[in-house]
């Protein structure tokens, strides 16, 4: 079927406008049309990951439309290798998320709505190859996360020590920040289209197969000091969404002020739009500078940096949703490490990452947001010995933090073991020493995994929560299929493998071909 | 004065010696002279005829005892020096103006009115060429003066202080000015008739004989238009039927109750000359003017003048015939008739003259 | 000398700033009226001077007819709005008339 | 100095005079009268600017109608009793200096501005030209000013009606 | 053959995954199905080890097959299973105690609320440790090494409402998780050079000097930690004995023979790796866990503790056995030493389960009460005492040979041998002391002494068998002869390095007789100082332990590691997490909030400019505005003729303008 993409995208917002006319009472009806549009995108994506041919590394569906022909802007949307199964991850969560999401009582409309709105910014970041319609996307993503935080996230409160905090300070905290990166990314999105030629027209063009194609980079963009800044703006534009280290303190406190659903999505995909783009457009399109000397190493070393730093913060939580908040940017170190290493494992590895950082991190959410429900709060010290009481929520939580902590046997071990050999077997860049430094990270995750295991489920039963009821249908329903896809990932990967590695390793070798910078001084 | 100065060096070449410009101003000194002498000789015999007239239609004998020594006159008898008489007394009348009055103001009034009056005068054509000044808008500027004189109707009800005169200035005043509408309109007959606005060639394009009078062109029309502009001048002159101002009934003696002496016969001499000037107007318009009633027969030397005022003075017999007839018309019935009967009847003469002329 | 346009826009122009005058000084409304009246006529020597003096295809004149018209339309109005402002105000002293007064 | 010179200063004088006595008397009658011999006077003029038919209209109308209807408007607008028909001015300072101001405007703007002047100066009775051009030329106006008069008619009526 | 070496694998797997979903609602909670799995799975290790014994060749590889798991395009991950003898001897012992541990555990684990989940955690245990020994891959070996380190921590931590089990486990857990970041450090050196996970690659490579020396011993080394990790080796020892809070079974077959051995199979299994130095690190961490483990199981009070530190220090042994070239030596000792520690660990399990208390002050003079535990005790010690006709006494004996052996080729490293030699004598020394207090003496508590009786069948048949393979287990020589020590030379090594191949040159003889007899004296000693101590009680073990106060208290409390490692490792870690929390939350979220605070102190500040300033001016505007509309109202008089004199008065200035 022709156009699936524009389906994929746009479906969701045909369920909003579903969702539109429904009336405001009866909550479950939205609940089930949100369920059966996001159902839909799942079945859409189903089909895709079939007909999708892993053998060659172009671009696949592609859909290409006039759009603003007076810019040259055109309507271009397409995915491969590296784009499929983050669309396949878009899916699955939204879908899960919409059960996860059951339990929402207030103004249901208008949080399914912007649920589903989210969603299709989200699949059209993926799935766009045209950098005006991917900025677009990357915008419109960000508006319904502001509300959906805001406003069904936790009410605001001022701590103790005088900071307000809550789900509105949150919002506009994790709005202002992706904001702000996002502007230097327009920076770069125009510089490109002012000085790249469009091959066919001569004229400028945002058409990023184009931007890719260096022969096409003219004017400013020949001077290397300029491609330098260029990647560095976009650079900070990504790092603050994946989010890498010094960019990071929005990520905890969206989490923990987000309600369970939206830091899923939050965790499960938006996150893997910063290191998405890097992949998608710097990578490919400023190669050269990516391998400069000081930005190689630099991304190698954030990545080690948000590994270490990630984990040994996630250990002096407090709050199991701040520690696994902390955890995903620990993981994300691991992706960013595996990509500096420009080995054909490593960017697998680190893809492969963020795929099943994905659905780990989402399992683990999902199973906060369980206990949440019930004990309406989140303090670690404040259980203890639940395994007792509900050992079928012991078991699960057990799954996801052996997954967390990359328990060979499920998903992630995979991954994080391939980003590691990939960037110690670099050879473009000596970056043993970070990763051997950077393996230290695992011990530390499993440090706090298991401890915050350990206070939560081990040791006596905290009589308080004696009746806690256990873990229910519905939410096992969400929890089941993440922890199939993790284990079956983790016992056999081919399946995802075989999806990425095609384009990536190709994606590897272009970067790799980039001849050197011939930058002087700081060469 | 440009055209005026072109038609008197045509005729008084004789002055030609002077310098242009006295010329021109003896000339007009002179005529103006002329005229208030005839007006004032004519308003005279006016209300001589007049008490003769009225007392004769009442069966009475009217004034007949005042003579003078003087032998040839003497013999006239029939009382004809009484107006002379009259004019003498009121001229050595005491003048007395009312306290509070507005002296200035009081004083102009009347010499206004009888400016309008004499200025009325100067267009009209006594004789072939024998006009003071053969102005191309003639009948127009007859109009336009016969305005003037309500102008100075009002001053002298108002400077009279006097609230019955000044009611009764300005009841006149209405009455002349509402008529003024109908009289026009019914010369705009004459006009589309004659397609000229001067008064010679109105009389020119009467000539031969009584037939050709303009008052038998478009039968019935013209005779409309004469009627209706008779009956109007009637309400303009306050006399007759349409002597509301002066009821003595009512309002005491209208505007100039106030007045005495000369200015008085100021005001009496200028009723009289106008009803003179209405006369030679319809006779000029309607009656052929200065052509006799036989074609050419009697057409030369003196005889166009003798035409013109006997046409005159037959027009003014009827208008005195009228005024000791028809009883005195009340205030709303004036206005009906003037806005309601006469307008309407003008317009019809108007409309049918001129569909007729385009036949 | 010779009378020349010039004069006759020079009378005019006096009479103009006469009427102009008593339009902005008196008080009594019939008095202004008469000033405007004043200014009217003004205007209307000025064209028929031209009339007379630049073109002389008399369009001045018919002009100078037209106002004549209107002036007189104006003045009944006028005068009726003057005769209703005596009927409210019991005067008609314009400076009395400020209820516009800001 | 042939008769035509004279005679535009004595109607020039007159006017003035006349126009100076209604603006400065304090007596609205007075003013009346004024106005009354400045139309004259302008009658004049017209006739001297060999516009014959307009003198006469001016005489008709302004004469004729538009003064008799200002000394109604006088009489009417005076308490019968009170005759004192005072009427004071107000501001005279100022109007005084800017009609001035504009006087001087305007002679100056006459004075300067360099007149196209035709050259025949020979006189013509106008009326059946302004009759022609009335019916063909202005024929619109023509009809308009009709329409306005009869307008003016109504609404003046109307307005003034005692109700 | 591999189809049975697949059924091993898959047998316990199989059982793990029914016993976790239906455990509950099997008949006797499913115990028979997880003992019934390993019993068939014996049988086949059993029928592999015949055939492997029966083909008697050395290092033979008798079957070995691969299949592609994954690949990234250029390189291919592949999952392989291979069986050579050292395969087919270690499947025969893990199956065997395992099988054993589960029989024995029916007894022992009977009426727990978690029967079944226990059955299920050995089935899964199990299923790791043979994947450990079966698979052919580095990184195979590395799923399977953490998979284990996984299922001790669920075993250790079984009774998790106890805090010290699960902190145990933890505590298992992390450190073996250290371990195992040495051991994926060296498997990311070998891959990154050879660019496979085989063995056969690497070694492959290995021989063609595709590794400089450094980066070799490198590797060595930190595949060595690894073990040292698994094996509990000197500084990672400290978990073992906190492993003891889970279940004696557990330790039995986890802390005794199997998992803890998996770190010497490694070394054994990648031994041509290591190189002179990784060697001789090995060796010098073997002699020191040795001796400090053996120093503390002297004053241990707890049974089940003392048994842990014994077997901390012959695994020491079995990391000097192969560190001093002993090949042969250290992984018969692994074999040998399995079986008896099993029968151990069994016994004392027996004897709490009688007892119900690890103490052995409450215990003594259960000898009438419990013959059978009692005597497979007595010969499971005199086993592992190295007393010479039982298995224990060949293989000590070996690597004392060839620890003296070492000794002698490079001089200066004689002490290993003294060192060994010591701890030999000291493990007979504490393995008596406790035999004497639990068995022998007047019992302590005499209400746990009437109760006491002996265990049940299921838990004493299991110590029997164990007991016949404590005492004989193989004759030395085909032993020797099926597993030899591998050499590089298998590998087109070129120069092969001249290792002493503990073959029959004289050195090596030499070294042998002398190991031998002093092996046994040293032995004989410590019976004997352990029966004046502890039997006659002619010299009393508090007087001494008073008069070496501080060295009692060293000993008491294990060299202080716990403590070391706590003040310096843990809490260093936490305290830097909570440093780095704190940073994180204070600096760079302050950073972030003062940045937002900055710029609402700044737009507060604008806000107030513009309030005063710019809304001043407003104001102002608006002020001069009205003041002039005030000024200007008078104009307004109303009379419209004042308006007409100021218009007028607008015209002049605006010609007066014009005209300049």
């Amino acid at each position: 079927m022709d156009n699936v993409l524009s389906w994929i995208t746009f479906l969701p917002v045909v369920g909003i406008l579903a969702i539109l006319f429904v009336p405001k009472d009866n909550k479950n009806t939205v609940r089930i049309i949100a369920a059966v549009f996001t159902g839909l995108q799942l079945v859409l994506a189903v089909w895709i990951y079939r007909n999708f041919d892993s053998s060659t590394s172009a671009i696949q569906f592609s859909e290409q439309y006039k759009w603003i022909p007076s810019f040259n802007i055109d309507y271009f949307m397409g995915i491969d290798g590296l784009s499929v199964p983050m669309v396949l991850l878009t899916a699955f969560l939204s879908f899960i998320c919409i059960f996860a999401s059951w339990g929402i009582e207030k103004s249901v409309k208008g949080y399914f709505a912007m649920f589903l709105l989210l969603d299709a910014g989200m699949m059209g970041v993926f799935c766009s190859l045209d950098f005006f319609l991917f900025y677009i996307f990357w915008e419109v993503m960000l508006l319904p996360m502001y509300f959906l935080i805001g406003i069904w996230g936790s009410p605001s409160r001022t701590e103790e020590d005088g900071m307000v905090r809550g789900g509105p300070y949150a919002a506009i905290k994790f709005f202002l920040y992706t904001l702000f990166g996002s502007i230097f990314m327009l920076i770069a999105m125009l510089v490109f289209y002012f000085n790249v030629s469009d091959p066919v027209t001569g004229g400028h063009t945002f058409n990023m197969l184009h931007l890719m194609d260096q022969a096409n980079h003219g004017g400013v963009l020949k001077d290397f000091d300029v491609r330098l800044l260029i990647y560095a703006a976009l650079f900070l534009g990504f790092a603050i969404k994946v989010p890498v280290f010094p960019f990071h303190t929005w990520l905890p406190d969206a989490h923990v002020e987000a309600p369970t659903a939206v830091s899923v999505i939050l965790a499960g995909v938006l996150l893997k739009m910063g290191t998405y783009g890097m992949l998608r457009i710097s990578f490919p399109m400023l190669p050269d500078a990516m391998k400069w000397k000081y930005f190689a190493y630099g991304l190698a070393i954030l990545g080690m940096i948000n590994i270490l730093y990630g984990a040994l913060c996630a250990m002096a939580q407090k709050d199991l949703k701040k520690l696994v908040a902390y955890s995903s940017i620990s993981h994300m170190g691991i992706v960013l490490l595996g990509m500096s290493g420009l080995t054909s494992l490593g960017m697998n590895g680190a893809v492969m990452q963020m795929f099943n950082h994905g659905t780990g991190t989402a399992m683990l959410f999902l199973l906060v947001g369980v206990i949440y429900d019930r004990a309406h709060h989140r303090q670690i010290d404040g259980f203890g010995g639940l395994a007792v009481r509900m050992p079928i929520f012991a078991a699960m939580m057990s799954l996801a933090f052996f997954a967390g902590l990359g328990l060979p046997g499920l998903s992630s071990f995979i991954s994080e073991a391939f980003s590691f050999l990939g960037a110690f077997g670099s050879e473009t860049f000596d970056l043993r020493l970070i990763t051997v430094v950077s393996t230290i990270g695992i011990i530390i995750t499993a440090g706090y995994f298991l401890w915050t295991f350990q206070r939560m489920f081990l040791g006596e039963l905290n009589p308080k929560y004696a009746e806690l009821p256990e873990i229910n249908g519905r939410e096992l329903f969400t929890l089941v299929p993440i922890g199939i896809l993790v284990i079956v990932l983790g016992v056999y990967p081919a399946p995802l493998l075989d999806l990425i590695k095609t384009s990536l390793n190709e994606l590897v070798e272009v970067v790799k071909a980039a001849e050197a910078p011939t930058m002087l001084g700081l060469h | 004065m440009p055209v005026l100065n072109a038609n008197l060096t045509l005729q008084a070449a004789q002055f030609a010696n002077l310098p242009e410009t006295l010329q021109t101003i003896l000339f007009m000194v002179l005529g103006a002279a002329i005229f208030a002498g005839a007006a004032a000789v004519l308003a005279l015999v006016g209300v001589y005829l007049e008490r003769k007239i009225s007392a004769h239609m009442q069966d009475r004998v009217g004034p007949m005892e005042v003579n003078t020594e003087i032998p040839v006159l003497k013999n006239i008898g029939h009382g004809w020096a009484q107006t002379l008489a009259d004019a003498l007394k009121l001229l050595i009348k005491e003048d007395i103006v009312p306290a509070e009055a507005d002296k200035k103001l009081h004083l102009m009034a009347p010499f206004i009115v009888f400016a309008a009056t004499l200025a009325g005068f100067s267009v009209l054509p006594f004789g072939p060429g024998l006009v003071a000044s053969d102005l191309n808008v003639g009948l127009f500027y007859i109009i336009a003066i016969s305005s003037f004189v309500v102008i100075g109707i009002i001053l002298a009800g108002w400077s009279s202080n006097n609230k019955w005169s000044l009611l009764g200035a300005m009841r006149s005043a209405a009455q002349i000015v509402s008529f003024e509408i109908p009289a026009s309109l019914a010369l705009l007959v004459v006009i589309m008739a004659v397609g000229s606005l001067n008064l010679g060639d109105i009389v020119a394009a009467q000539a031969g004989g009584i037939h050709k009078w303009l008052i038998w062109w478009y039968p019935p029309f013209n005779i409309l238009a004469f009627f209706v502009f008779f009956v109007a001048s009637l309400a303009e002159l306050n006399r007759a039927p349409f002597d509301m101002p002066e009821a003595e009934s009512e309002i005491v003696a209208g505007f100039h109750t106030e007045y005495s002496g000369m200015k008085w016969a100021m005001f009496f001499l200028a009723e009289y000359a106008n009803m003179f000037l209405v006369g030679v107007i319809i006779a000029t318009l309607f009656l052929g003017g200065w052509t006799s009633p036989f074609g050419d027969f009697l057409n030369s030397g003196p005889f166009p003048v003798f035409w013109v005022t006997l046409k005159a003075f037959i027009v003014i017999f009827v208008q005195i015939w009228l005024r000791w007839t028809l009883p005195r018309v009340r205030v709303d019935q004036l206005m009906y008739t003037s806005w309601k009967v006469l307008t309407p009847f003008a317009f019809v003469a108007m409309v049918g003259a001129g569909i007729w002329m385009m036949l | 000398m010779e009378v020349g346009l010039n004069h006759y826009l020079a009378l005019a122009a006096i009479l103009f700033s006469l009427g102009l005058f008593a339009v902005v000084t008196k008080k009594n409304a019939v008095t202004v009226l008469m000033g405007v009246e004043l200014i009217l006529n003004a205007a209307n020597i000025n064209f028929v001077a031209f009339a007379r003096f630049i073109d002389t295809d008399l369009d001045g004149q018919i002009i100078a007819v037209f106002v004549i018209v209107t002036a007189a339309a104006a003045a009944a109005v006028a005068l009726a709005i003057v005769l209703n402002l005596y009927e409210r105000l019991k005067s008609i002293n314009l400076d009395e008339a400020d209820s516009l007064a800001g | 100095m042939d008769f035509t010179n004279i005679a535009f200063y004595i109607f020039a004088a007159l006017t003035v005079g006349s126009a100076g006595v209604m603006v400065f008397h304090r007596n609205v009658v007075y003013s009346a009268v004024g106005l009354l011999f400045a139309f004259f006077g302008v009658a004049g003029i017209y006739v001297l600017l060999a516009a014959d038919f307009i003198a006469i209209v001016q005489i008709l109308i302004y004469v004729g109608g538009i003064l008799i209807l200002l000394l109604f408007g006088v009489m009417l607008s005076q308490k019968l009793t009170k005759v004192d028909v005072r009427t004071e001015s107000m501001q005279l300072v100022p109007a005084v200096v800017v009609v001035g101001g504009v006087l001087a405007v305007l002679l100056l703007t006459i004075s300067s501005t360099p007149w196209k002047l035709a050259g025949s100066l020979e006189y013509e009775p106008t009326t059946k030209a302004i009759g022609r051009l009335m019916m063909t030329e202005y024929l619109i106006p023509f009809e308009i000013a009709s329409v306005l008069l009869l307008a003016a008619l109504i609404g003046a009526a109307y307005i003034a009606r005692k109700n | 053959m591999i189809t049975n070496a697949i059924l091993i694998l898959l047998l316990p797997l199989a059982a793990f995954v029914v016993q976790i979903s239906f455990g509950k609602r099997l008949p006797r909670k499913g115990d028979w199905l997880s003992t019934g799995a390993m019993f068939i799975a014996l049988f086949m290790a059993l029928s592999i080890l015949v055939d492997a014994i029966s083909t008697y060749e050395s290092n033979k590889v008798l079957a070995a097959q691969t299949w592609e798991w994954f690949s990234f395009g250029s390189v291919h991950v592949t999952f392989g299973i291979v069986i050579d003898n050292l395969t087919a001897f270690m499947l025969f012992v893990v199956t065997l105690i395992s099988a054993l541990v589960h029989l024995y555990s029916i007894g022992y684990m009977h009426g727990d609320p978690r029967y079944s989940r226990y059955f299920a955690y050995l089935g899964l245990f199990s299923f790791s440790m043979l994947g450990l020994v079966l698979v052919d891959n580095f990184l195979g070996i590395y799923v399977f090494w953490e998979l284990v380190g996984l299922s001790s921590y669920l075993l250790i931590g079984f009774w998790f409402e106890k805090d010290s089990a699960s902190n145990a486990g933890k505590k298992a857990f992390i450190t073996n998780r250290i371990g195992d970041v040495g051991m994926f450090a060296a498997i990311m050196i070998l891959f990154s050079t050879f660019g496979t996970f085989d063995f056969d690659g690497v070694f492959a490579g290995v021989a063609a000097g595709g590794l400089s020396d450094g980066w070799l011993t490198a590797a060595g080394i930190l595949l060595f930690f690894g073990a040292i990790g698994k094996s509990a080796q000197f500084p990672l020892h400290v978990w073992l004995p906190d492993a003891m809070e889970g279940p004696t079974p557990v330790s039995a077959l986890i802390h005794a023979a199997t998992m803890v051995a998996a770190g010497v199979y490694m070394v054994g299994r990648t031994f041509v790796l290591y190189s002179a130095d990784a060697l001789f690190f090995i060796a010098v961490i073997g002699t020191i866990t040795a001796f400090m483990a053996a120093t503390i199981a002297i004053v241990q009070k707890d049974i089940k503790r003392v048994l842990a530190y014994s077997t901390i220090s012959q695994l020491g042994y079995m990391m000097v056995g192969l560190g001093t070239g002993g090949y042969t030596a250290g992984l018969m000792h692994l074999t040998t030493h399995a079986m008896f520690k099993a029968l151990l660990f069994l016994g004392s399990g027996s004897v709490i389960h009688a007892v119900h208390s690890q103490e052995m002050d409450d215990m003594g003079g259960l000898r009438k009460k419990m013959p059978i535990t009692f005597w497979t005790f007595l010969i499971a010690t005199l086993a592992l005492s190295g007393v010479p006709p039982l298995s224990g006494f060949f293989s000590k004996d070996a690597i004392l040979a060839s620890a003296l052996e070492y000794g002698m080729r490079h001089s200066g490293q004689m002490w290993i041998f003294v060192i060994m030699l010591l701890s030999a004598g000291i493990t007979a020394f504490y393995m008596f002391r406790l035999v004497y207090m639990t068995f022998f003496g007047e019992p302590a508590d005499k209400k746990k002494y009437d109760h006491a009786h002996e265990s049940p069948l299921t838990m004493t048949l299991p110590l029997m068998i164990l007991a016949v393979f404590s005492i004989g287990t193989f004759s030395w020589g085909w032993f020797e002869h099926l597993i030899s020590k591998p050499s590089l030379a298998a590998y087109g090594a070129v120069a092969a390095v001249a290792e002493h191949g503990g073959g029959h040159d004289d050195v090596a003889h030499t070294a042998h007789t002398i190991a031998m007899i002093s092996s046994i004296v040293v032995a004989l000693s410590g019976i004997l100082l352990a029966t004046t101590v502890y039997y006659w009680k002619k010299i009393s073990a508090e007087t001494w332990g008073s008069r070496l106060k501080p060295l009692y208290n060293l000993l008491w409390n294990k060299y202080y590691f716990d403590e070391l490692y706590a003040a310096t490792i843990i809490s260093g870690t936490l305290w830097k997490s909570r440093f780095l929390a704190m940073f994180d939350l204070r600096v760079i979220d302050g950073v972030v909030n003062g940045v937002g605070r900055l710029t609402a102190g700044l737009s507060n500040v604008s806000g107030k400019v513009d309030l005063r300033v710019v809304d001043g001016l407003v104001n102002l505007v608006g002020r001069i505005v009205a003041y002039a509309g005030a000024r200007l109202r008078t104009l307004q008089t109303g009379n419209v003729q004042s308006y007409l004199l100021m218009a007028l008065f607008a015209v002049i200035i605006l010609f007066v303008i014009q005209q300049f």
